[in-house]
């Protein structure tokens, strides 16, 4: 869920100039915002499942040092999405294990 | 299990902790209309009320992890320090109408109207009784920290602290 | 090759004030920054700060990130963005990664002020998305301006865990409860009290036993700890929570301290293994200086005045201020120093900083 | 019960480096050796002190110090080094 307004921030001033593709479905976000924020804005909290134990994944560190977040992003496995600014057009796709290169249709 | 009292146990300072802190008024400072009440009862290193202060009432001095001192005859009881503090931890009370007047730091949105009957909590944010908003004041020179003044029974000018923030859903 | 008198890695609270001090002596300053902007944490700190008022107390923290900003820029110093430092070698020749290639930096002195990062916790899921550090949960709000979830459960009662807690419900979150294994409350009182006031139950000699949930966080329960700090069976409260936030600790980031071939010394208190500095921030390593959390976890106030003290002092070995005026503007910084590491909360500090020093002494 | 993990990145469990240090492991690097803890993605950055604080149980937690740090230091793809600019 989107801060709109904040005791102290103020109302959010920016806008929604961006989409992204996850796994298929659009979702609107902003410019330069890191993609694991605006996945967590659409609710989506899982972003990948683990190599040995197919574990969900999610948001840990947001300071790209534990790679929890890695995601396949327009076809490259393993970025970080905490630290990885969203560009409109962007297609994403929740990543199982270490992740294929190539962008699945 | 008896739960311990006191700032590190509870959270808030304990009816005797504020009993010996230099910064509460007394009791005859109180009837006498408004005047702040510096709920500080650690040495950490601050000082921006000493400065806010345009009265000269309040001082920490060297070092700055004293605690502030309230001269409560100096202080007014204008409010200036309540935004200024960075621990929200200054409230200003007026025990000299016929009902308690409470004024206590806000940060949360969204912000009551004027005349709203309110929840007024105490320090552990329970619900104590409900109180008249009498005033909210939000210069820019408070940065987004507003101070709102209710007014509650008398006997509950000691314990309330607060208001419930408001657009909850009751948990 | 790049080349400039004082490369400062890191361009927090610690780095730009180091900057900004160095450039006003005449210093030509390079700050380099893996991030894609500038101020390290300040930016997520919406809180008027603690400390002296004669240093931007009473002022929040993402607005002295931008006073420090607009200085450097006054000042000229340089701030290369998206520059990942990944190794220090001889002669002071940084290496780093911008826009995906490799680049160096030739500097005269460098001032490592690259942070800390958070402490993680284990326990049964621990995993699960909706578990994240604390400082990931106030970067979400404050900085990106979304809610990583509804119902928070806080692990840990130092200031990080009682003021995230504070701004959660700021940015329109409930905090159900703050737990702390410790059976006292580490934090400043007066955070504790603001989120008191506002109905969370701060739980002390508790923990976690068990995050519940498949896919994310759905529960959490909880479990009281004995003296022993062992889990007593019977006492488990369960919290309807979608998100746990972990407030454990920080840990210096010293990796680059480590490779450069610092000395280091251990105090638990400082967050473990930290390298050994001077009076005037240098390390074991002539021309490598260190500021702010890489020195030994402490607060953004603390590490603005050890920045300013490296720059003071990196200035002065390069002939932009004499042994004179270096020293009256290093009095000054010490003694705010000294100031903040006072009372029931600092003096721990300066027992811990100096041992360090001390052990500076005993290797000279 | 849902299993608790110290190193995130290989999914190794409390359990497994309990193991280790039964088996005689006493140091990062040899945790590591026994069980990958440390050698996934994220390089041991988010467990490296929870095993450190395990291996304190037995040891004199000054004597833990942290394995060789080699550049690079930070996450970056080995392209971006092969790719440099030569000055």
């Amino acid at each position: 869920m989107r801060v709109l307004n904040h005791p102290i921030l103020g109302d959010e001033t920016r806008q929604f100039n961006a989409t992204i593709i996850v796994d298929g479905k659009q979702i609107q976000a902003i410019e330069g915002e890191p993609i694991a924020a605006a996945l967590l804005s659409a609710g989506i909290k899982k972003f990948r499942e683990t190599q040995k134990n197919h574990k969900p994944r999610g948001i840990f560190c947001a300071i790209g040092r534990c790679t929890d977040c890695v995601m396949t992003v327009d076809g490259v496995p393993n970025v970080r999405t905490c630290i990885t600014p969203v560009r409109d057009g962007m297609i994403i796709s929740t990543q199982k294990g270490l992740g294929k290169w190539g962008i699945e249709r | 299990m008896t739960q311990k009292t006191g700032v590190i146990y509870q959270g808030f300072p304990s009816e005797d902790e504020l009993s010996r802190i230099p910064g509460m008024p007394s009791e005859e400072r109180i009837k006498k209309g408004s005047v702040a009440c510096i709920e500080c009862a650690q040495e950490i290193p601050c000082n921006p009320c000493e400065e806010a202060c345009p009265y000269g009432a309040i001082t920490v001095g060297k070092p700055i992890t004293n605690l502030p001192k309230l001269d409560q005859d100096k202080c007014i009881g204008c409010g200036l320090c309540i935004a200024a503090c960075p621990g929200l931890a200054i409230f200003v009370v007026n025990g000299s109408k016929e009902k308690a007047e409470v004024s206590f730091p806000f940060e949360y949105y969204p912000l009551p109207n004027k005349g709203d009957e309110m929840d007024c909590v105490d320090r552990e944010g329970n619900m104590v009784v409900k109180g008249k908003v009498l005033r909210i004041v939000k210069p820019p020179k408070y940065d987004a920290t507003a101070v709102i003044t209710v007014e509650v029974p008398m006997e509950h000018l000691k314990t309330v602290r607060s208001i419930k923030r408001l657009g909850r859903s009751d948990r | 090759m790049k080349t400039t008198d004082i490369a400062v890695i890191g361009a927090g609270p610690a780095g730009l004030s180091c900057a900004v001090e160095a450039a006003r002596a005449g210093a030509q300053v390079t700050v380099l920054d893996e991030n894609l902007k500038p101020g390290g944490q300040l930016f997520k700190q919406i809180h008027k700060f603690f400390g002296s008022r004669e240093h931007k107390a009473g002022i929040r923290g993402f607005r002295i990130g931008q006073q420090l900003l607009e200085e450097t820029e006054k000042l000229g110093v340089e701030v290369l963005l998206d520059a990942a430092v990944y190794g220090i070698y001889e002669d002071r020749l940084i290496a780093y990664i911008t826009d995906g290639k490799d680049h160096t930096i030739k500097a005269k002195k460098i001032v490592m002020a690259t942070g800390a990062s958070e402490n993680a916790l284990a326990f049964p899921g621990c995993t699960l998305p909706g578990v994240m550090g604390a400082g990931a949960a106030q970067t979400m709000i404050n900085v990106n301006r979304v809610l990583p979830g509804q119902k928070i459960i806080m692990v840990g009662s130092g200031n990080v865990g009682l003021i995230v807690s504070y701004q959660l419900m700021q940015a329109g979150a409930d905090v159900l409860a703050l737990i702390e294994a410790a059976p006292k409350i580490g934090g400043y009182g007066v955070h504790a009290a603001k989120i008191r006031r506002a109905g969370v139950q701060i739980y002390t000699s508790t923990t976690i036993k068990e995050v519940l949930g498949e896919e994310k966080v759905e529960g959490v329960i909880a479990v009281n700890l004995d003296e022993k700090w062992q889990q007593v069976t019977g006492t488990e409260k369960h919290f309807n929570a979608d998100t746990v936030c972990l407030a454990v600790g920080l840990s210096p980031l010293t990796e680059l301290a480590w490779m450069a071939g610092c000395e280091f010394t251990f105090i638990p208190s400082l967050g473990g293994h930290v390298p050994i500095h001077d009076r005037n921030m240098e390390t074991t390593l002539k021309g490598i200086y260190i500021a702010g959390d890489i020195t030994g976890v402490e607060e953004a106030s603390s590490a603005m005045e050890e920045g300013r003290l490296a720059g003071v002092a990196c200035a002065e070995s390069l002939e932009y201020y004499d042994e004179n005026k270096a020293l009256e503007l290093k009095n000054q910084i010490w003694d705010r120093l000294d100031a903040l590491r006072t009372g029931p909360f600092g003096e721990g500090r300066f027992t811990a900083k100096l041992k360090q020093l001390d052990a500076r002494r005993q290797l000279a | 019960m849902n299993e608790e993990y110290i190193c995130r990145c290989e999914e190794v469990t409390r359990k497994e480096i309990e193991e280790a240090i039964a088996d005689g492991a006493t140091t990062l690097a040899g945790i590591k050796r026994r069980t990958r803890a440390g050698m996934g993605l994220c390089q041991g950055r988010t467990c490296q002190r929870l095993i450190t604080q395990m291996l304190a149980k037995a040891l004199d937690p000054a004597e833990i110090k942290p394995p060789t740090s080699r550049p690079p230091v930070r996450a970056i793809k080995i392209g971006e080094i092969v790719e440099g600019e030569y000055e």
